[in-house]
Parts: structure tokens; sequence; C-alpha cells
């Protein structure tokens, strides 16, 4: 029925970690919330579902959890409903998440050869000998990433995230996903057990995908928690590259390395669990001070509400991986594993390898420059709107939510070893290796697996650099300099919030650069003092970008949907009045099929008879052209 | 061990001198009065008995940003490659590492920028932020190339090992690094043609717009982590792109080094005498060159191993 | 026995002639009666023989009857406060009543026949008296509709007829007289000399019972007959009759499936296939409650007919069970929600106001959570196994990837309709203006009995019952 | 004699599809009936079958002379339109009645082979109930729709006859009771109107 194994209760742990500061918070934000015992509901069995999906110890229990952690979080989004769009984004979550779990459902029912309460030791069994490993693999695949949101299933996430209420958001983005990479690790060791090469490219591939679109299309985003929706789908995407390296070695049996990546994947999906439920906390305060999602009608927030900034300011250096921070820690562990497969020789594996190290290199860079806007745009310089100048800081619980969230990553940062245990400990049960020793020789420095491999220092790196910042100041104090304050120099024209960049601007050349993925719909209006070209004074600019996926895919499907009813539509509403004649050729038909197909089979015969058929159809169904 | 801070302090104080040292040849090549060499000296001392001026608008992250904006980069030069042979040096700091320490502080100098609510800092660190995220690739991708052609991914190790064998066997891939790292050197260090020191018009400034409001102290943290960065990138590519010199014993090699570094800055005079400065949406082509060069350089050693 | 089934629908058939005002509360309460036999049905030693071969009860019976008189007497409940949301006379009342009575009978003759020739009187019996129940909300509509009732399911009620005739000329030459009883044929299906001749006879009922469910070619003929005609009529038509023609389908597939699985199996599947199909998208367009209601009936009674046809007993018993219970509540829950006619399905839930209006509220959402087998819902689970059925099926035949590929479909079809209907449950909540409306006690309490019923249907003890059942 | 009967069951039956006028094919009807009373009789006779007989002359009480009437006096008190146009237009339907036969014969053809009694009867009642399901769906007045289903009946009770020797007694008796009870409702359906207005 349940199931306390070692990955069980690691899950249990990221649970925990991520749920505790939530509280908090959603208690400081529960104020706000019009349906208070709805809200309190649905949070409380959203949690508790969570819960049950990880300890789920076979199919029908798992699958009831899953769904029913679906329901609540799809209620939860609807819990205030401010406008269409609100209603439009639960609808399509709660229909992708379905479509995902149909196949999950297969997945199972093929696995568990119609009796749902075995356990996985047995699925596993039935699993070794069904005909299509293959097959099974990618129901587990699309039902689980359609929940994680990996490329092409992601398209949910930018909509549905920013319409919940922001503890919701950041229990869905920080943990939610997670739920879905915990079921990968769980099929993919306890049910598949063992797996061909291709299927660890397959996981590599989409990966690389994720991250790169993810954070392209963040950069393009005003919303602030759209953008941080998307930056899940990179994380996301990272947490692939480092499991699907794993499966990769392992399925070429180097056990160590595949191990390492395995625990690296791990280490990140905690770390994004951390920060980017601080995130969604702080951008939640800020949208919950000034009561709009658009980026541009922040600035200067910092001043008004500086604990979220700074909580915020951490997490975004994490999240865009520069040392010392746990997400650095991780992503450094995702690429020693992509470089130490330079052992292999697999031309297609080498080049979707290599393909990954440019995509992760390339995300790493642009996911600085989008947290850079985010913060900035945000917090810093002058504020762009009335609903920015009148931001206080949130109330007391909401600020010890985002504190002991802030907490938790630093703990990330400074006590690796002892997560890495834990890591180690849920892989050792998994792989049988166990490498601890090697990664962690002493707590001071992470050694790499990889042949050659480098080290990595948390704790010397945050050391020196407090040092050198130390000594830096001194010696400021020591100089004793005067101060002066003065306005900003902005040539001679007094500074405005006018002046200032703003967001669009600030991804101005990315997003021009990427004008060939975005090809974004640009709306540039002035009004030009009669005749000149260049001087006007007023003037407008937009931009909006749709993502590409959206365009292609999901409109072309419902395009597809609504024609094939429009057809079956019509058909039904011939039927009026002709019923007998409906029912006569029927009878004919069965008649007819019975005679062919049971009794006597012959070709000839056959073609004659659906001739005449046929015939009985155009003249007594449908009759005379009038 | 005594050596090892010896060259750290011989780097940080290399560093203006290294700068000017550009400045002075540029000026020269243009018929010029050149400044003299230490000029760079004298500017950080007058800065430092200056008074500062902080802006209104400004937040506490003025306070903050510049000293991180420098100490990454201070930290980084321990973590370089030896300067010379037999003396202790941190052979495990790979290449992620550093670049993320240089995104680092890059990073913190963005936010600088967008600080002071001036329309100058915001389109510095815009375009800052577009170049270094096309520049941190190519840098992670070369680094690593090269690195594992050492053998190591420490860079450290690596450029010892590059020393001791030199890979005639990956020539190839060697050169695309060596190349691809050139043009970052250029690109991240703001100079000409993707940036341009010395003139503050907003059409050409990068890195100068988002410390235009800066002074005194402050403005010397960020002078001189600039002059560190390229300390930092010069002696990168001596080590790693010009590996010798590690046998002979400790001062010459020490010298050697310092003249490899000079002939950098030569070169980089030279190539900023000799160019205009790009537009700015014509700069991705450049780095398009340095980032298809890396990539090109892991591709032939990792999958066709040449 | 038979006494006491029929008993308390010809007290009503009786009272219903003397046109008194007291009728109006004297014939639901004379209805509630039919919970006892069933109940004591229920309990008694199965198989119990009623009245010798002809009416026999087993286990399956039992159950349907059991549940048929829950919804009808839920029905009745909800009934006697009709005239205050529709337009109806005191004589129509006391005609419905009537022909409830009527239609009771022919129900219980054919829920608990073991004679074919039984099975099919009754089956007419109550399909001729609906035709009037249809007829008692007086527009020209349902004028309309309660003709083509009476054409349509007098054909299809004769083909089930041509087709019993073929068995029992299939089976005559072994059993004789006794070739009529399903007991007897299922016992010796085997040695029946003609298969061919039997296997048509099944096909051509089978094609009746589906027809008269409503299935493919008869895509909008029972939603237009279930638009017309009064709600309530609309809830024993999903709930009861349709239950009726089901336990016809059930006794005749099994005896089929002795003779040759795989044809039953295929042809259901086929036909199945091809309704769904239709239905969902006609439910993706579908612009009213009433019809959206019948339409996913129509969906569920293929997915029931799908589910026995694959083996899944269980699965499709409890879907059974979970689709009599939430039709007719949805049925109901929708004519109190569009009272008088006037409606609109944005913002329809909105404006109840009051415990009863709070309970009406919160039972009317769950239902429609529930209808699209959300868990806990039965049909979540009915679904589950019935879809692991198929899938062991799937396994055991040669065509592996064709017949995953037939359930991806149906599942992909399956979740057009859950579309649907997770909009209309949005718009519902959400969307339009808010308006008061007025719900009344004995409609709560219909509702409730059927959430509790739905309750009692998710115990261990029905789930070993059901399983029980083969 | 028994063929010659389920000719003139045919024939009537044909005839009757070809009708122009509503009491014309209300009289088709009884003949169709009244022949298949003297063939259910005649077989009894045969067979010295008393189930058999009798449901005949119930046939003969009821199909041939009870229910035409009733039909005729409906028509007359709801004054139905006595013109009945085929809406499948004659110049099909020579055409389409021959094919129909032809086509139905052949189908039932392995189904008859597997009944041993009276082949060709099997397959002509096979045919007369597709004849009769033309016969409604020809139509779009309800009168002839009902009759058509009233010809059903007739023809099932043909291929019960012919196929099984009759059906038993108690089944017999209950078609005979749901057939009026139909009766009843069309009876009902059309005059439910006017208690209407009376209220």
């Amino acid at each position: 029925m349940f199931l306390f194994d070692n990955l069980s209760i690691l899950f249990l742990f990221l649970i925990m970690l991520g749920v505790v500061p939530n509280l908090f918070y959603s208690f400081g934000y529960l104020p706000h919330i019009r349906r208070k015992a709805y809200y309190l509901l649905h949070y409380f069995s959203f949690i508790g579902s969570m819960v049950g999906v990880v300890v789920a110890g076979n199919a029908l229990v798992f699958l009831f959890f899953w769904e029913l952690m679906s329901l609540t979080s799809w209620q939860l989004i609807l819990t205030e409903v401010k406008d269409k769009s609100t209603i439009k984004a639960a609808r399509f979550y709660f229909f992708m998440t379905h479509f995902g779990f149909m196949f999950l459902l297969l997945f199972f029912l093929i696995v568990t050869n119609g009796n749902l309460e075995i356990d996985f030791a047995m699925m596993k069994s039935i699993a070794s000998d069904f005909a299509y490993p293959t097959l099974l693999f990618f129901f587990a695949v699309l039902g689980l990433l359609s929940k994680a949101g990996a490329v092409p299933m992601h398209v949910w996430l930018p909509y549905a995230h920013p319409e919940a209420p922001s503890p919701v958001s950041a229990l869905m983005s920080g943990i939610m996903l997670k739920i879905a990479i915990y079921g990968l690790f769980r099929f993919t060791f306890d049910i598949l057990g063992t797996w061909p090469l291709e299927w660890g490219i397959l996981i590599l591939i989409i990966g690389a995908l994720s991250s790169l679109i993810g954070v392209l299309y963040a950069l393009s985003e005003h919303d602030i928690k759209a953008l941080l929706a998307n930056h899940s789908i990179e994380n996301i995407g990272i947490i692939l590259l480092g499991f699907g390296m794993g499966m990769i070695f392992s399925s070429l049996h180097l056990q160590t390395l595949s191990a390492f990546s395995f625990i690296a994947a791990l280490f990140h999906t905690f770390n994004h669990m951390s920060f980017k439920s601080l995130l969604f906390m702080g951008g939640g305060s800020v949208l919950h001070e000034t009561n709009t999602k658009n980026m541009e009608k922040y600035g200067g927030l910092i001043k008004s509400m500086p604990i979220t900034a700074f909580t915020f300011l951490l997490a975004s250096i994490s999240i865009s991986a520069l040392p010392p921070t746990n997400g650095f820690l991780s992503e450094w562990m995702i690429f020693q594993s992509l470089i130490g497969s330079s052992s292999i020789d697999n031309i297609s594996l080498k080049l979707a390898i290599s393909f990954s190290v440019f995509a992760l290199a390339l995300t790493g860079g642009l996911a600085i420059a989008c947290f850079v806007k985010v913060f900035g745009i945000t917090f810093l310089g002058l504020h762009r709107s009335t609903n920015a100048k009148h931001a206080k800081e949130v109330n007391f619980m909401m600020k010890t939510g985002m504190i002991l969230m802030s907490l938790v990553v630093v703990s990330l940062m400074l006590f690796t070893p002892f997560y890495m245990k834990f890591f180690d400990s849920t892989l050792n049960e998994l792989l049988h290796v166990s490498i601890y020793k090697q990664i962690f020789p002493n707590i001071w420095s992470l050694h790499s697996v990889t042949p050659y491999g480098g080290i990595v220092s948390p704790l010397i790196l945050l050391v020196g650099l407090i040092a050198i910042i130390l000594a830096l100041y001194a010696v400021f104090k020591s100089l004793n300099i005067k101060e002066k304050v003065y306005h900003t120099w902005a040539c001679g024209y007094n500074t405005t919030a006018k002046t200032q960049y703003s967001a669009t601007g600030f991804a101005g050349p990315i997003r021009r650069f990427f004008t060939w993925l975005y090809n974004p719909n640009e709306h540039f209006e002035k009004e030009i003092i009669s005749g000149h070209k260049t001087k006007f004074v007023d003037a407008s600019f937009s931009v909006h970008v749709e993502p590409l996926f959206e365009r292609t895919i999901y409109k072309g499907s419902v395009k597809l949907v609504n024609k094939i009813s429009y057809y079956v539509y019509r058909l039904a509403h011939f039927e009026q009045s002709r019923y007998a004649a409906m029912i006569f050729n029927m009878l004919l038909s069965i008649l007819f099929s019975y005679r062919i197909f049971v009794h006597e089979f012959d070709w000839a015969t056959f073609l004659l008879e659906s001739v005449v058929m046929l015939i009985s159809v155009k003249v007594l169904l449908i009759g005379e052209k009038r | 061990m005594i050596v090892y801070g010896l060259t750290i302090i011989l780097l940080i104080f290399l560093s203006p001198l290294v700068t000017s040292f550009i400045k002075m040849i540029k000026m020269y090549l243009l018929y010029k009065k050149p400044i003299p060499i230490f000029q760079g000296y004298r500017d950080f001392s007058k800065l430092l008995s200056k008074e500062m001026i902080i802006s209104k608008e400004t937040s506490s992250i003025t306070r903050i940003a510049p000293y991180l904006v420098l100490s990454p980069l201070l930290l980084i030069l321990f973590f370089l490659p030896p300067i010379a042979g037999g003396e202790y040096y941190v052979s495990f700091i790979d290449a992620f590492t550093i670049t993320g320490l240089i995104s680092l502080s890059t990073f913190f100098l963005m936010i600088l920028g967008l600080d002071s609510a001036s329309s100058f800092g915001g389109l510095g660190s815009s375009r800052e932020a577009f170049i270094s995220a096309l520049v941190e690739p190519a840098m992670i991708l070369a680094l690593f190339s090269v690195s594992m052609m050492g053998n190591n991914l420490g860079l450290g190790q690596a450029s010892v090992n590059l020393n001791n064998d030199f890979p005639y066997a990956h020539m190839a891939s060697y050169l695309f690094a060596a190349i691809s790292f050139f043009i970052l050197l250029i690109a991240e260090n703001g100079r000409i043609p993707v940036d341009n020191p010395e003139t503050h018009l907003e059409l050409t400034m990068v890195h100068e717009a988002m410390i235009l409001d800066l002074s005194g102290f402050y403005l010397m943290l960020i002078e001189s982590a600039g002059s560190i960065k390229f300390m930092i990138f010069a002696s990168i590519f001596a080590s790693l792109f010009m590996p010798f010199g590690l046998h002979l014993p400790i001062f010459l090699g020490i010298i050697v080094f310092v003249l490899k570094i000079f002939f950098i800055a030569i070169l980089v005079s030279l190539l900023e005498v000799n160019t205009a400065k790009l537009r700015l949406f014509k700069v991705p082509n450049l780095l398009g060159i340095a980032i298809v060069f890396a990539f090109l350089s892991l591709i032939t050693f990792y999958v066709l191993g040449a | 026995m038979i006494y006491l089934l029929l008993l308390p629908a010809f007290i009503m058939l009786v009272l219903s002639f003397w046109n008194l005002e007291k009728s109006k509360f004297v014939l639901p309460a004379t209805s509630l009666l039919i919970l006892y036999p069933s109940i004591k049905l229920f309990f008694l030693p199965k198989p119990y023989k009623i009245w010798g071969e002809y009416l026999v009860a087993d286990d399956l019976s039992a159950y349907i009857m059991l549940v048929s008189s829950i919804v009808a007497i839920s029905v009745t409940l909800a009934v006697s406060t009709l005239g205050l949301h529709v337009k109806i006379s005191n004589n129509a009342y006391v005609k419905f009543y009537r022909f409830f009575a009527l239609f009771w009978i022919g129900l219980t003759l054919s829920i608990v026949a073991n004679n074919m020739g039984i099975y099919w009187i009754g089956l007419e019996t109550a399909t001729l008296s609906t035709v009037y129940m249809i007829k008692t909300n007086s527009t020209v509509m349902a004028r309309k509709e309660a003709w083509n009732y009476m054409i349509v399911g007098a054909i299809a009620i004769s083909l089930i007829l041509f087709g019993i005739i073929l068995i029992y000329a299939s089976a005559k030459p072994i059993l004789g007289e006794r070739a009529i009883d399903f007991s007897a044929l299922l016992l010796n299906a085997k040695q029946i000399k003609s298969p061919f001749l039997f296997e048509i006879g099944f096909a051509i009922t089978t094609l009746g019972m589906f027809i008269k469910m409503g299935f493919f070619p008869m895509n909008l003929w029972l939603a237009n007959i279930e638009r017309a005609s009064f709600y309530p009529v609309a809830a024993l038509f999903s709930g009861i009759l349709e239950s009726a023609v089901m336990i016809g389908f059930f006794k005749f597939s099994r005896i089929a499936s002795v003779v040759n699985s795989a044809h039953v199996f295929i042809f259901v599947f086929i036909y199945t296939i091809l309704t769904i199909f239709i239905v969902s998208f006609l439910i993706y367009r579908a612009k009213d409650f009433m019809r959206l209601f019948s339409l996913s009936g129509v969906e569920h009674m293929a997915l029931i007919a799908l589910f026995w046809a694959s083996g899944g007993v269980f699965a499709a018993l409890l879907h059974f069970g979970a689709h009599a219970f939430l039709k007719p509540a949805l049925f109901l829950s929708t004519g109190i929600l569009e009272s008088r006619g006037k409606y609109r399905i944005a913002g329809a839930l909105r404006g109840y106001s009051g415990i009863k209006g709070k309970a009406f509220y919160f039972l009317t959402g769950i239902f429609l959570l529930a209808i699209v087998s959300a868990p806990p819902s039965p049909m979540f689970f009915s679904e589950l196994y019935g879809f692991a059925s198929m899938v062991e099926l799937a396994k055991t035949n040669k065509h592996l990837l064709l017949m995953i590929s037939a359930i991806i479909l149906l599942l992909i079809l399956l979740s057009i309709i859950f579309y649907k209907f997770i909009e209309i449950y949005q718009s519902m909540k959400y969307e339009g203006i808010e308006k008061k409306k007025v719900v009344y006690g004995n409609e709560v309490l219909a509702l409730i009995i059927f959430a509790v019923s739905l309750i009692a249907l998710l115990t261990p003890w029905s789930f070993e019952f059901l399983r029980g059942i083969s | 004699m028994t063929s010659l009967l389920i000719g003139l069951f045919l024939a009537t039956l044909i005839v009757a599809l070809f009708t122009m006028r509503l009491y014309r094919l209300i009289l088709w009807y009884s003949l169709n009936s009244l022949t298949l009373a003297l063939l259910a009789i005649t077989i009894g006779i045969n067979i010295d079958d008393n189930a058999m007989i009798i449901s005949g002359f119930l046939t003969l009480v009821l199909k041939a002379f009870l229910i035409p009437y009733i039909l005729k006096r409906v028509s007359i008190r709801f004054d139905l339109s006595r013109q009945i146009e085929p809406n499948i237009p004659v110049h099909y339907s020579v055409i389409l009645v021959p094919a129909l036969l032809v086509f139905t014969f052949y189908l039932s053809e392995p189904i008859t082979n597997m009944i041993s009694s009276n082949t060709n009867d099997v397959a002509i009642s096979i045919s007369a109930l597709f004849l009769s399901l033309l016969l409604m769906m020809e139509h779009r007045n309800i009168a002839p729709k009902i009759i058509g289903f009233l010809t059903i009946e007739n023809s099932l009770f043909l291929l019960g006859t012919t196929a099984t020797n009759v059906m038993p007694m108690l089944i017999e008796l209950g078609i005979f009771f749901d057939l009026l009870m139909a009766i009843v409702i069309v009876n009902l359906l059309f005059g439910h109107d006017d208690e209407e207005v009376a209220e």
C-alpha cells in the first residue's frame, strides 16, 4: 500500500523543506483571500496528495493521489478568479495534466496486468517480459514530463503558475514539478529497471531543449510570475540533463559516473525547489503590494521592501548558477558529468552531449541576463507607477516564510556534504554503488568522479569572497572618505522614472538577436510634432511574443478538433427524420458484414455487395439533392 | 608558497601598469603624446583621496555591489595557472568556476548600472547583459576544450600538462580555442571593437555607462576590477595558449611570463588602433565567431579527436 | 414475491384513475414502497425463483433492481415539486404516475426475467409507457419527439424481437421450448448446431438495444428526446430504462461470448468506438445541459458495453451503478437550474443561498466532477479497471499495438469530453452574473440520496459484492 | 397452400408500398394480417399445434379487424391527411423493391440454410421485415409509419411461425398485449391536445 524507501523519504524531505516555509508565507497571505475555508481545504489536501504520491506503494494509490494532486491544484488556481484569463489557464492546466494522466494510466495498466494493487517489484517482472519496453518508456515520459513541464508539454506552465495565489504557485513550481521527477526516478529504476542507450539520449535532448526554450521565453516575458514559470521549464531541463546523463552512463555500465550524474540531478532538484519557491514568494509579495504582475510598473522597491529584495537577490544569484551558491554547485556537477563522457565512443551520443554542453552554457549566460533584468527593473531605480510608490514591506508571516526559505537555500550551500550523503544513500539503494567517499574526501571540497575531473570547494570560495570583501571594506573605513549625496546626472535633464530603462528595453538586444525564434509582433506608435520625423511628444512601444510551440502544436490541434466536430455535427443533424432509413442500412450492413466476415469470404462477392450497400445508402439515406 | 603569494601580489600590481601600457602604445601609434606608463597608479591614488558623490536615487546596492564586483576577480587570481615552474599553485579549479566568478562580478556590475535610475546605466547593463550572455558559453566551451586537451579539467594542472607535452595531435581544436579565447579577451574587457573605454558617448559606451554615477573609492574599485580582469584573461591566455617557460628557473620564468603579458597587451593595442568600433548589433557577429570557434574546438576535439 | 414486486405499481395504477387533489401526494408516497421489495430481493439467497423458470433473480438482476428502485424513488421525490419549476397540469401529474406504474411493471419484468420473451415484453411495455411520459410536457417539440420515440423505439424493439426469434430458432433443435430461457441457453450454448444463426440473432438484438440506447447512428435522437421531455422523465430514461436495456445486453452477450467471444468483442468494440467518436465531438459542440448530459450518458453506456465485452465485469457494473446514480442526479439538478427554461450555462450555479442552496451548489459541483471521473468518484475506479481489462485483452491477442492505439484513441476522445465538462463546470461556477435562484428541500434530499448511494458504491463491501458477480 | 398464402402476404405488403391513400393502406394492412392469420391457422392444423391455431385466431380478430377499425376511427376523428405521398419517388421504388428482395434473399441465405423447416418462408419473412421498414421510411406522415410498424410485427410473427414453428404461447400473448397497448398509446398521442384545451 505505502512504501518508505530512501527515495520516498528523500522526496518527503524535499516536500517538508518546501512546505514549512510556505505554510508561514501562506498564512501571511491568507487575509487577502476571500474564500478562506475553500483555500485552506484545497491547500492542505494538495500537500497531502503530494505526500501521498511520494509514499505510494502501488499503482492504485499512486494514480489516485496523482489525480487528486491535479484536482486540488486546479481548484487552487481557481481560488481567486479575477478575469477570463484565470479560468482559461485553469482549464488548460487541468486538461494538460489529465492528458498526462492518461498515459500514466496506460503505463500502469500495462505493467500491472490489470491488478492495480501489486507492488513495484512485481511490476518490474511484468514490465521486463512486455514485448515493447520502449512503448512503456514513452508512456512514462509523456505522462510524467507533461506534469514536469518539459518541452514540448511545457506550454501550460506560464499560464497556470501566474494565475494561482502566490504561495500555491511557489508550491506548484517548487514541489509539484519535482513530484514528476520523483516519478521519473521511481519508474526508471523500480519498474523499467534496465534501459537501452537511446532512452538516455532522448531524455538528454529533451532536457537541453527545455533549458534553452525556457530561458529564451523567460527573457521575453514582462509578467514576473510567467517569467519565473518559464525559468522552471529551464531548470527542469537542467535536471533532465543530469538524469539523462545518468541513464546513458548506467546503460554503458559506468556506474560511478551514472551515480554522480543522478546525484547532480537530485541536487539540482533540491536547489530548484529552494530558490524557485523563494523567487515565487518574493514575486508574490511584490505582486501583492503593487497589485500588478507587469514588471514595467515596478521599480525602486528595494527601498520600501528590503527583506523581499535581498532574499530575492540571493535566489536570483543562486538560480543564475553563480559561485559559490548551491545552484552553481549542481550545475557544476552536471557540467562535470557531461564533460566526463569523453571516454565514450558513440558518435550520436557525442553529438548529443556536446550539443547539451553548449545548450547548458548558453542557458547559464541568458539566465544571468534575465535575472539582472528581473531584479534590476523590479527593485532598483525609481518606481515606475503609483502602485510601486505606495508599496510597503509585507507582513511578518510572509517575511518569515521568505527568510526561512532563504535559510534553506543557504543550508543547501553550506551543508552540501550532508545532503550529498543523503542522495548517495538513495542512489546506493537504486544503483548499488556508493560514491560519497569519492566526491567528498573531506567536507571542504567537492570532487568530480570524472577522469582528471575538476574540484570545487564552495566553502573556500565563500570564505575567500567574504575575507576579501572585509579587507576591502576595512580599507574603505580606514580612509574615512567624505560623502556627498546628489541627484543622478542625466545630461542636465532631471532624472525621472521615465528616463530609466524598461524591461522591454533591457531585453531588447537579446530579443533582436533571437528574433528568428520569437518573431515578436511589435506595436510602436508616437505622436510626431508636425512634419518632423524624429521629434515627438509621446510614444509607446510594446512587444508581444507568442511561444513557438503554442503557435504550432496547440493551436493546430484545436483547429483540427473544431473541424472534425463541425463535420460530425452536420452528420448528426442530417440524421433528423431519417431514423428508419438509418436503421434499415445499419441492419443491412450487419447482415452483410456477418455474412462476409463470419460466414464465408471472397473478394468478388465482397466488392459486389459493398457496391450494393453503397447504392442502398445513397438511395435510401442520402436521397436526391433538393 | 611564498612565491605563490608573491605572484598574486605581482599580478595585482602589474594590472594597472598593463592597462596604461596599452593606452600608452595606442597614443604613441596615433601620434599623440603618450601618457606616462605609471598613469594607472596615479589615477587610483587620486580616486582614493577624492570625496564620493552618492546619487540620491540609488539604494544600498550601490554601497555593496562595488566590493562584489572586485572581490570575485581578486579571488580568481588565487586560482590562476602557475607563472613559473616548481612552485605551489592551485591545480584543481576548473573553467566553469572561473567563468562563474567572472559572471558574478559582471552580474553585480550590471545591477550597479541599473541602480542609479539613469538611462545610461540601463543602457550599459542591457548591452553588457547581451554581450556577456554570448561571451560566457564561448568561454566555458573554449576553456573546457583546452583543459581537456591538457588532460585535466583543473586549469592549473592542465596548463602544466600542456607545458610538459604539447598536444600536437589536437592542433586544430587547440587553434580554434585560442582564436575564440582571444576574441573573448577583447570582448569581455571592453576594448575596441566591442567597446571603447575612452569615449563617453552613449552610442559606444558599454562598460563606462554602467559606472557613470560612481566616484572616488567605488570608482577605484570598479576601475581596478577592470584592469585585474584584463590581467586574468591575459595570464590565462599566456599560460594556456603560450604553454612554455615553466621549466625555466623561477625568476627567469616570471620574466618570461611578464613578457608574454606585455606581448598580449601590444597585440590588443595594435588591434584597437587598426579597427573601428562595431555597432552593437554587429557585435554578435564577432562573438558568434567566438562561440562557433569554441564549439568547433570542442566538437573537433571531442568527436573527431583532432 | 412477484406480487410484492409489482404491488406498489398496481396500487399507483389504480389510484391514478381517481383524479383527486390528494393524489399529488399519495402517489409519490406509494411510489416509495418500490424500495422495500427490491431490498428484500437483494438480500434473498440467489438464484431466487420468483416465478418458476420465467422470473429468476440472480445477483446481477438484484443489483440492478436495487439501483433502479433507488433512482426511481428519488426521482419521484423530486417530481413532487416539478410544478414549481415547470408548467404542468394536475391531470398530467396523474397521467405521469399512471404510466410510471406501467413503466415500473414492465421494467421489473424485464430486469428479473429469465425468459427472453418476457424480457422483451417487459421492455416493450416500459418503452411504450415512457412514450406517453414524454408527452406529459405539452409542447410541440415534446409531441414531435414522442412520435419519434414511438417510431424508433418500436423499430428497435422489433429488431430485438427479430434477434430473439433467430436465437430461439438456432437453439430450439437442441433445447426445444426451453431454448428461450437465458439460463438454459447459457448452459448449453456450446452445443448450438448453427452458431452463425445464433450470432446473427445476437447481432440484431444488440443492434436493437444499442439503437434504443442512442448509439451510432442514433446520435442526437436520445438527446433530443430528453431535451424535449420533463427533467424527471429524462432522469428515468437515463437512470432506469437504459439499465433495463443494459441488463438484456449483459445476459445476451454472456451467452454469445460462450459461443464465440472474439466475434462479440470485435462487434461491440467497433460499434462503441464509433459511437464514442461521434458522441465526443458532439459533446464538444453541445451548448445546453440536457443534450450534454444525455450525450455523455450515451458515452457511458458505450463504455459499459465495451468494458463488459472485454471481460471487465466488475468495471462495467461499477460504471453502471455510478452512471445510474450520477446521470439522474445531474438531470434533476439541471432541471432545477433551468427552471422555467430561463437559463444559460455561464454562472448557472451562482446565486444559490441558504443551507439548501449551498448544499445544492456543492452537490451539483461534485456530481459534475464525478461524471468526468475525477477521483474519488466511482467512475474513476471503474474506468481504471475497465481499461485495465481492455489492456489485458490486448495483451492476450496478437494485434497488440493495434489494440493499444485503439485504446489511446478512446482515451483521447474521452479527454475531449473531459475538456468540455471542465469548461462547463468552470463557466457555471465562475462566469456570468449572479442571480437569485431557488431550490426545494425534497430536491436536495433526492440529490443527497444519490450522493449517499454513490458513496455506498465506493465501500469495500460493495466492491466485494460486485467482484462476486460474474 | 402455405406457400400461396406467403406469396399473398408478400404481395399485399408490396402493394401497400405503392399505395397513396391512407384508407387503402389500412385495407392492405388488414388483408396482410388476414393472410397471416390464415397461414398460422393452416400451419397449425398441419402440425396440429393448438397454440398456433389460437394465436392464428387472435391475429384474425385483432390484426385483421380490430386494429384496422381503430386506426380508421382514429384517422377520422383527428382527420389525418388521407393523401400520403411516399418521399421515395415511384420510379425509384419500382427498381428498389425487387432489388431489395433479391438482396435480402441473398443475405439471409446462410441463415435460411441453417433452419431445417420451410426455408423460403423464412427468407421471405426476413425480406418482408425489410419491406415494412421501407414502408416506414418512405412516408413522412405518422399514420403510414404506424402501419409500417404493425407490418413489421406481422412479418416478425411470420418469422416466428415459419422459423421456429411458433413461439411459446405465453410470449405470443404478451406480444399481442403489447400491440394493443401500442394502439392505445397511439390513440392517446393523437388525442392529447384537446384534453389540454379542455383544462
